[in-house]
């Protein structure tokens, strides 16, 4: 396609992107077990905060109840391997589609709603997961204590048990679905979510069918966020409903919004700021989190547009300073 | 006469106790330039909102080339021809020109979610046509050299004719334009009226809901006129202007509210 | 020349002589906690605590001649957070890890250290299923929230000798947990009877509407088996609307706090079901510890679970030198079968085969006309 | 029967005229500048502990009860005005124009800054309101049991909500709320001082939080920091049941969340109340898109 600009930069730009890849795939070599297991933890953050983009970065609908995909996605997997003994290899695909389907059952009788509306069922919804989880209503979810005994992946002969294992899956399924989102930014799909973003009205009269691709950014995210959950119950072998509250949700909002709405770069470094910023902050003791919430309002007012905004935002925001 | 294109037929819709329109029939000849007017609050918008599909009536039928949409949603009335541009502008301001005219290719595109992510031979190929449709129009708007610019940073009188290449994009067979003249000084509506006629001589059918009244008398070839909620009349420019019922009608208005001439 | 000749002289001598002296190599064991987050103030005495284990050992010699070092992980209270924490113990080497409060917290830490086959001991996970996995690994020196819930029930049945008995709960993994217990062993129980069960909302204020409700069933005894910051607002609002059944916390629900949301006037008379406090724990090594602790930070410890770190130190302490070795699968077999009442702080100390501690100890306490838990 | 209704009937009141009072300072900043101010449940936690600290390090206790309170609650409420306009200046007037996101970002942080501030100032232990014997006293009428405590929430808050909706509905200055909120670009083309009326608005909303804040901590007693954040949750979705940015709306939310929540814990089970009360409000939004009494704002095309 035609930018002349980019097309001038485009190499150099691969150049650095290959390099930074390069050093993502010694990076375990090197750190140790335990960075490549926080490393890990980062991947599947940034996996989260790449689902909610759809559908907040892109589409621009409010959800701050995200967890409840990634929820649904780790008690699949839980569930079906300890109750029946399915293998998580498989079930990691299975999570997939049962967060996307539960998305699409819960969120279209809702898609209609407008902003703060909807912003607040997707709270619900969140609540309402969570409390059930809690509530343990058919003795399936284990109540508080969550399911435990959930088993590691199986690839072959090769158990997916170790730091090194999971910081490769989570790198391998991080790498696919950049891919694919950035293949869907340049095309008529995410071209058709950006012109809801930016009116709904006449996106509609453009002939896009406003309800259904809402609908498809609603259930690829949540599709998402359950292999995210996957992940993670394998990881950890057991889940419970605490990992899976409304901060949780609230934690990959700002990510999003923090990083840049739409942007992958933006996605990364948001789950950088709201991971690693707290870590740095350990020396303030007590004073921590009274840095961060204070740090958090100071970005948003210094660069509204998030740390690392897509590149049309950037266009524009060099524009106003310009005028 | 010709075919008519676009045929309302006895439509009703009232909002609350209020009647907005009230068994209004009219028709747009096929290939010709064809206004609806009337003061303000005769009815005009919602008579649009209703053959667009953005409100369905409560009662009449809507007729597009031999076909019933009435009552279909937007997307759909899109796809089967017509195409739209708003009285207050609605572009997708933190797009690009470009990618704002590339929407309007997206129902005579078909691409799903596979597709796109496999970056199929079929795929990169639509990408192709989509890309050189919105180039098309952009350059009949005369707007190309504009296209990697932000919509929002464009003069308004831009704004508008990219809303126009926008709904051409569509490859619609009738175009409505709700007052695009409206904000534009006269060597722009000029241009505006100039570009009018060559869509129109390129076979498609243009709707135009218009305030300026040089505009309207300058270009159409058929003129519909609405008052409070009714048609009072239809016909080309010539009968129109000798119609008795319209001039009381517009007689009656206040000035500012609509005159015949108070726009030069 | 002779510049480098001597700069190879200092060398040497200077590594002979750190042959010479070099201290044993020191044995090196985990202690895993909330060291920051809500329960942080757990963290810090069982830190407290466990130092104090270490610092008495390393004075009597060590074990096996070499002395302990503790390294000390933060897992904050979060699950995510105690996996990564457990993952860096087994990766710096540690030959057991003290292992965690808080048994959502335990859980994923414990199947790590399964996994790298580590010996952990957890000194506040008192969920009954932690060891109802066959984990090999895990061992606890606190108690079974089954053995509370039971002592709940012989409280009613032997000591209050009430018959209705309403139980509450927060729904979090320990009190749910306790409830389920006393629940279970009401139903066996030939007279008491339970007229409600429920759960609250842990953060909320107003819990009149639940409170209205159990009215109806006129309890005699309320059995809450969540946290003090809701134990004192239920006893408060039980008692405005008019209820005056008895109020009996589970080992979270009553401290100084509980009395200070309620009032004293109402929470006096409330009972609590616990493990024994550090100052009430008869045996000569738990008078030595605490007047240790007293001696180093001021106060005894303010709840029963850093003890059990302590202990779990001692334990530790023990399997290494009672095998020589420091190999997890030798002192995991010594606990099961070897290790026969080691004097701990907490008494005397054995585990079953599945990893619980044998036996339990549990009082009930009554708040006092000063606000003061005192044996019932 | 009937009186157990009755009383979870006054139970369900009470706590909903809280949600109310905490709701409408949602419901106005975002009537005027469409944002979900989240931080606003911590001005409603500062304002309890602000009216802790007065009654027990100072003398004001000893005015007696009718005049203490008084004060108590007007200097609760006037800091947490200052305070109020300060949280503006500093984390939403920057972001006026930077889209609908960004501020709620900043709310949040701001959230986080306050209830550390708090957790810094006052512990994270728990603090508990001194007891006042005279507030204590309790009536059974007719099996209907209540207290006096009950009874100065329910009015304390209706004639507030009363004098709110008076000034809004028929003085000047409301009409220039009203029309900000309906086109702040025509209300500064008409000569309304736009940042005048956000400034009002972040002077009410908080002072009125803080009042429900001194109330709570008079009936509960007990305080903690995190607890702005459950009532901030709560009065998002009184405000958004009521139809949010509509004050009467607020008002109505409000009550209906607490008798929800009454029903919900009283006739069905206290663990499932949460999921009853947002089982109805979807229910209610599918139904109704904007809310109870939420005018419909057609779409201008």
């Amino acid at each position: 396609m035609e930018m002349v600009s980019e097309a001038k930069e485009l190499p150099r730009r691969r150049l650095i992107y290959g390099v930074l890849y390069l050093l993502l795939l010694i990076f375990p070599f090197k750190a140790g077990p335990y960075w490549t297991d926080v490393a890990t933890f980062f991947g599947i953050y940034v996996l989260l905060g790449l689902s909610l983009n759809i559908i907040v970065g892109e589409v621009g609908l409010f959800n701050m109840g995200h967890a409840a995909f990634y929820a649904l996605g780790a008690y699949t997997t839980g569930i079906l391997n300890t109750v029946w003994g399915i293998p998580t290899i498989w079930l990691l695909p299975v999570s997939g589609l049962v967060a996307g389907g539960f998305g699409y059952i819960l969120t279209r009788p809702i898609i209609h709603l407008r902003g703060d509306y909807l912003l607040i069922v997707t709270i619900g919804l969140n609540e309402i997961l969570r409390i059930t989880l809690i509530n343990d209503p058919w003795g399936l979810t284990g109540g508080p204590n969550g399911v435990l005994g959930i088993k590691r992946m199986r690839l072959g002969s090769l158990v997916i048990n170790r730091p090194i294992h999971f910081y490769f899956l989570v790198l391998i399924v991080t790498t696919l679905v950049v891919v694919v989102l950035l293949r869907l930014q340049r095309s008529r799909i995410g071209r058709a979510w950006n012109y809801i973003r930016e009116d709904e009205v006449a996106a509609e009269a453009m002939g896009i069918d406003v309800r259904s691709m809402k609908l498809l950014a609603f259930v690829l995210g949540a599709a998402l966020a359950g292999i995210a959950g996957s992940i993670y119950a394998t990881k950890m072998m057991i889940i419970s409903p605490e990992s899976f509250t409304f901060w949780e949700s609230i934690v990959l909002f700002t990510i999003v919004i923090l990083g840049g709405m739409g942007s992958i770069p933006g996605v990364i470094v948001g789950s950088a700021v709201m991971m690693v910023l707290p870590e740095l902050l350990r020396d303030f003791m007590q004073y921590r989190m009274l840095f961060f919430g204070a740090a958090m309002v100071v970005m948003m007012v210094f660069r509204p547009q998030g740390l690392w905004p897509s590149k049309r935002w950037q266009l524009e925001m060099g524009r106003e300073t310009e005028e | 006469m010709e075919q008519p294109l676009l045929q309302v037929i006895g439509v009703r819709k009232a909002f609350g106790g209020l009647l907005a329109v009230n068994d209004v029939d009219f028709w747009v000849p096929e290939g010709q330039i064809a206004s609806l007017i009337g003061p303000n609050g005769a009815g005009k918008t919602t008579v649009f909102n209703l053959i667009t599909g953005i409100e369905s009536p409560d009662a009449g039928k809507i007729m597009f080339a031999g076909r019933d949409i009435t009552g279909c949603p937007p997307h759909v009335i899109t796809r089967a021809g017509i195409a739209r541009t708003f009285q207050t502008l609605r572009l997708f301001p933190n797009l690009t020109c470009l990618e704002n005219v590339m929407a309007g290719q997206h129902v005579r595109t078909k691409a799903g979610l596979f597709s796109s992510v496999l970056r199929t031979s079929r795929q990169q190929e639509e990408e192709r046509r989509i890309y050189e449709a919105a180039r098309r129009c952009l350059d009949k708007v005369g707007l190309w050299h504009l296209r990697a610019e932000l919509a929002k940073n464009l003069s308004y009188g831009d704004q508008r004719l990219l809303e126009i290449a926008r709904a051409l994009a569509t490859e619609p067979s009738l175009l409505i334009l709700d007052e695009p003249a409206s904000g534009l000084n006269n060597v722009e509506t000029a241009r505006l009226m100039d570009l009018i006629r060559q869509i129109r001589d390129e076979g498609i059918t243009i709707l135009l809901i218009e305030h300026d009244m040089d505009v309207v008398m300058g270009i159409s070839e058929w003129i519909t006129v609405l008052d409070n909620g009714r048609k009072i009349g239809q016909g080309t420019p010539e009968d129109i202007q000798e119609n008795e019922e319209v001039i009381v009608a517009y007689l009656g208005k206040e000035e500012e509210d609509f005159s015949w001439n108070s726009c030069n | 020349m002779r510049k480098d000749s001597v700069v190879v002289m200092v060398l040497i001598l200077g590594l002979l002589a750190s042959i010479g002296t070099a201290a044993p190599k020191p044995i090196r064991i985990g202690l895993q906690g909330p060291i920051t987050g809500p329960w942080a103030y757990e963290g810090e005495m069982a830190v407290n605590s466990v130092q104090i284990v270490a610092d008495q050992i390393n004075e009597a010699g060590g074990v096996l001649g070499r002395p302990i070092e503790i390294v000390i992980g933060d897992d904050q209270g979060s699950p995510r957070q105690g996996a990564l924490v457990a993952q860096r113990m087994v990766s710096e080497g540690v030959v057991a890890v003290i292992s965690s409060y808080g048994s959502s917290v335990t859980e994923p830490s414990a199947a790590i250290y399964e996994e790298a086959e580590l010996l952990n001991i957890a000194y506040g996970a008192t969920a009954e299923r932690l060891t109802e996995r066959g984990l090999k690994f895990f061992f606890r020196t606190c108690f079974r929230d089954d053995r509370q819930g039971q002592f709940f029930a012989s409280l009613v049945d032997h000591v209050l000798k009430v018959k209705r008995v309403a139980i509450i709960h927060d729904n979090t993994t320990f009190a749910k947990g306790l409830a389920e217990a006393a629940k279970r062993f009401l139903e066996e129980s030939p007279t008491a009877e339970l007229v409600f069960y429920d759960a609250i909302t842990p953060g909320e204020k107003d819990f009149s509407p639940i409170l209205t409700r159990m009215r109806t069933t006129a309890p005699e005894v309320i059995y809450f088996t969540g946290y003090y910051p809701e134990a004192g607002l239920i006893l408060y609002q039980a008692r405005n609307l008019g209820i005056d059944a008895l109020f009996v916390g589970g080992n979270a629900a009553i401290n100084d706090e509980f009395v200070n949301i309620a009032g004293l006037d109402v929470a006096q008379g409330s009972i609590v079901t616990q493990e024994p406090l550090p100052t009430d724990l008869p045996y000569p090594e738990a008078r030595d510890f605490l007047t240790e602790y007293i001696e180093r930070h001021g106060e005894a410890p303010s709840t029963p679970w850093p003890v059990y770190a302590a202990d779990a130190l001692k334990v530790i302490a023990a399997a290494i030198q009672a095998t020589g070795s420091t190999d997890s699968r030798v002192l995991g077999d010594y606990l099961r079968e070897g290790l026969q009442d080691l004097p701990g702080i907490t008494g005397p100390i054995s585990f079953d085969p599945s990893g619980d501690r044998a036996g339990a100890i549990y009082r009930a306490y009554v708040v006092d006309d000063l606000g003061q838990l005192v044996p019932y | 029967m009937l009186e157990l209704f009755l009383e979870q009937l006054v139970n369900g009141l009470t706590v909903g005229s809280v949600y109310s009072l905490v709701a409408l300072g949602y419901t106005m900043v975002y009537g005027v500048m469409r944002l979900i101010n989240f931080a606003h449940g911590e001005l409603f936690m500062l304002g309890s502990y602000l009216g802790f600290t007065l009654l027990v390090s100072t003398s004001i206790g000893k005015l007696g009860v009718v005049w203490g309170l008084v004060v108590v609650v007007l200097m609760a409420a006037g800091a947490m005005a200052v305070l109020g306009i300060l949280i503006e200046r500093a984390a939403y007037a920057p972001l006026r124009r930077s889209g609908r996101l960004a501020p709620v970002v900043s709310a949040l942080g701001v959230s986080i800054f306050l209830q550390n501030a708090a957790m810094l100032i006052w512990g994270s232990r728990y603090r508990a309101y001194p007891v006042w014997a005279a507030l204590d006293r309790r009536w059974q009428i007719g099996g209907v049991h209540i207290t006096l405590m009950q009874g100065i929430i329910l009015g304390v808050s209706i004639i507030l909500m009363l004098l709110l909706y008076c000034m809004i509905q028929r003085t000047t200055l409301g009409a220039a709320i009203r029309a900000t909120a309906i086109d702040q670009e025509t209300a500064r083309l008409m000569g309304i001082d736009v940042n005048a009326i956000i400034r009002f608005i972040f002077i009410i909303g908080p002072a009125l939080g803080a009042v429900a804040g001194v109330m709570v901590g008079l009936y509960y007693r007990q305080l903690h920091f995190t607890m702005g954040w459950t009532y901030s949750l709560k009065a998002f979705t009184a405000a958004i049941m009521g139809g949010i940015g509509n004050i009467p709306g607020a008002m109505v939310g409000g009550m209906l969340l607490g008798i929800l929540e009454m029903l919900g814990a009283g006739y069905i089970s206290a663990a499932w109340k949460d999921v009853f009360v947002f089982i109805i409000l979807i229910a209610l939004l599918i139904l109704r898109p904007t809310g109870l009494l939420g005018e419909r704002v057609a779409e201008k095309v």
